[in-house]
């Protein structure tokens, strides 16, 4: 059963050179309260792995501009000036992946997996010093997982038992990253009694959960 | 006719190529707005690679939720029948050949069907998002952009110079000029603008084309 | 939108040596009425992907006590005499295939991947004639796609669009095969006008979706 | 003591085994009995793989629901609190290394800790179901058996010769003689049964025993 503590507590079990997973797309469904405590501890030389750096000051974003993040692994900086600036100013490394690979190698890692074979980025900078294979005349490259210490979690509800759901758009990476880390604290609207969500509705069990956190902001 | 009219034309020509009961993502910027041209008697599920199939228009003014956005971050609303998922599940759709179309925007396209729309070296790396999925994966690539850049020099090339996007993968451009089927053959020129005519599409355009035999029209 | 049509439409639709999926878990989950319909249709020679063939007279199996099964992927056959007894005889032609892996096979078919690396099956007969892989000390095994033309999904309830809910264990395989196959038909209990099922508790989206038929057993 | 009361004896010692908290999955047959044996003080969530968390207990009589079952086709009932998924989360889950502990019947074991238990060839041809990725998945790997076989021949082998479910995953061995571990040196024998002694478990073992200092008894 997880442990419900407060943001300040879980930005607290985050060292210097963890792998974090931050769910979010452009600011949408990422876990601000954790974020903003993980900015008031400081930590640094973080690797983060997300969707996109969302903006300057909002989502994850805001973990850049705090140049909290040594290393990065995601499908879009487009958003983020920080991002192309460090970037450009190489002080920070980047690893840009197809999205939808991204999310099939997060899901990867969760489900135990130890690689997809995937057509997106054939013939493309993607493919380099990847394994690829050639079936029925269509071509694959080989995808590792990609795992975490740390997954931070924006879910709408939960329950003590850890099963949660989600709200509209802001579902988006959160579900495989709760699969894929060590540890994955989840910061929700709201926390409710055992049984108070519908067996049918739950996007993640329970059993992917490791901490609660009250959404505070 | 002003920029602005040239790019209303291009995605009101790509509307034009949605059947009833498409599903169809729309890229960021220009080809978000084909879904402003849907003739009202189909039904067209619009998908968003953030999760969610069954894209409503943009909300009214003071109604936004900042959890209910579309691939480009911009407000949308939930069609009726709408339905949410994960990145995963969305990439599933998207990558498993499930999607009818997509439109894209393109720094350049070339005669072999090659895509570049991610990154130009050393300028801009916004990344690659969703669109290397998009375009290995849907029936339909249909790409959405002016036919010169801003110097005036051909975005349609014989063979694309920047990092690739996918190779071989786009079926139709449509441009501010011409709509161009990729074929086996090359280039077919299939439509000119009537604001402009033939010579001027081919003097704009570094690859070679194929000219259909009954060229049409397009405003 | 999907057509709505009967479970005789739906069975015309099939070919001898079509390759059909089964929604299935020892008869939970099994489109019935489709089953009896393509009993009564009496097609041979088909390939059949389920998970178990469930048991003689019950589920999935009664299309094997009836000879219309020429081959067939499932990864438990224990429950059904007549798939051991036609396994003796030569007459049927098995693939034995993990659980786990026969499910991520056809969500790879669904998700368009190449294939998947699973550490499940090292070391067996389930590795014969597979690439192997091995990272970090540990040991996969390639799988490849499992694809059909048709698959048989049983659902609880669809909207007009195809949208779908599943009810308790019936859900098993159906989500990932209803994914998989060309042409999806799915046997629900009810069909629902569009806006009656809430966009957050879709577990299969319409768009997978080709037929509806009314359940009528 | 008589053959149920010696499969009994098994599935209440593995009961102890689990901790609160803990994540389970209960194979077919004996193992699915460990459920009965659980201490009303701790809280355990059952997983069974064709697609459900919170195992509850059989319903009463008249109430079964054919689509509500265990992986064995057993009816069940839902616990408070849990959740029900599709085969490819209910895998991740097994794969993913999420569960605790898993127990599984066997034909036979060896002491590299491997497991056959899925076929007998030209005799008998289950099937693997779930078991092959809830061995190669699963933290703790409890096989539930009788030591020997109907001829009372040792089930615990220095080599497995039927057709492996998985190599090197077994971790804990209960019998109706003796708890053994497999551990990096061999399987150490650590209980041995009330109503036996160490040297008919011995005889009873082809495989090598190494015997634990202090070898408690259990009933």
């Amino acid at each position: 059963m997880p442990q419900i503590i407060s943001a300040p507590q879980a930005a607290a079990l985050i060292k210097p050179h963890d792998r974090i997973m931050f769910g979010s797309f452009l600011a949408a469904g990422a876990a601000c309260s954790l974020i903003d405590a993980l900015m008031e501890a400081g930590t640094q030389n973080l690797h983060m792995i997300t969707i996109a750096t969302d903006y300057d000051d909002r989502g994850v974003g805001k973990l850049i501009s705090n140049k909290q993040i040594k290393s990065l692994q995601c499908s879009h900086i487009g958003t983020n000036k920080s991002t192309q600036a460090q970037m450009n100013a190489g002080e920070i490394e980047i690893e840009l992946i197809p999205q939808g690979t991204l999310a099939e190698r997060i899901r990867a890692a969760g489900a135990g997996l130890g690689g997809i074979l995937t057509p997106t980025g054939v013939d493309t900078v993607v493919e380099d010093g990847k394994q690829k294979f050639e079936f029925d005349g269509k071509a694959y490259i080989l995808e590792r997982p990609i795992k975490a210490d740390f997954a931070f979690i924006r879910a709408k509800k939960a329950d003590k038992l850890g099963n949660l759901v989600y709200y509209k758009t802001a579902r988006n990476s959160n579900p495989a990253m709760a699969m894929a880390a060590k540890t994955t604290i989840v910061e929700v609207d709201e926390i409710v009694e055992i049984g108070q969500i519908d067996p049918e509705n739950v996007i993640t069990p329970g059993i992917f959960v490791d901490y609660l956190v009250k959404r505070e902001v | 006719m002003d920029r602005k009219e040239k790019r209303k034309m291009i995605v009101r020509r790509i509307a034009q190529e949605i059947k009833d009961g498409d599903f169809v993502n729309l890229g960021i910027g220009m080809p978000t707005e084909v879904a402003n041209y849907i003739p009202e008697d189909i039904t067209v599920y619009f998908q968003s690679e953030n999760g969610i199939l069954g894209v409503g228009p943009a909300p009214e003014p003071g109604k936004e939720d900042p959890d209910l956005i579309n691939a480009g971050g911009g407000y949308i609303t939930e069609k009726k029948g709408a339905a949410y998922f994960d990145s995963c599940t969305s990439f599933a759709i998207i990558r498993g050949g499930h999607l009818d179309m997509t439109v894209l925007g393109a720094l350049q396209v070339d005669q072999e069907g090659n895509l570049a729309n991610w990154m130009i070296p050393g300028k801009l790396v916004p990344g690659m998002g969703g669109a290397m999925d998009l375009v290995a994966g849907t029936k339909k690539v249909v790409i959405a952009m002016e036919h010169r850049d801003k110097h005036g020099n051909s975005k349609i090339l014989k063979k694309c110079n920047l990092p690739l996007t996918a190779a071989g993968k786009v079926n139709l451009i449509v441009t501010d000029m011409a709509v161009i089927e990729v074929t086996e053959k090359g280039l077919l020129l299939k439509e000119v603008a009537a604001w402009t005519n033939l010579e001027e599409v081919k003097q704009a355009t570094e690859a070679d084309l194929i000219v259909a035999d009954n060229v049409g029209t397009f405003e």
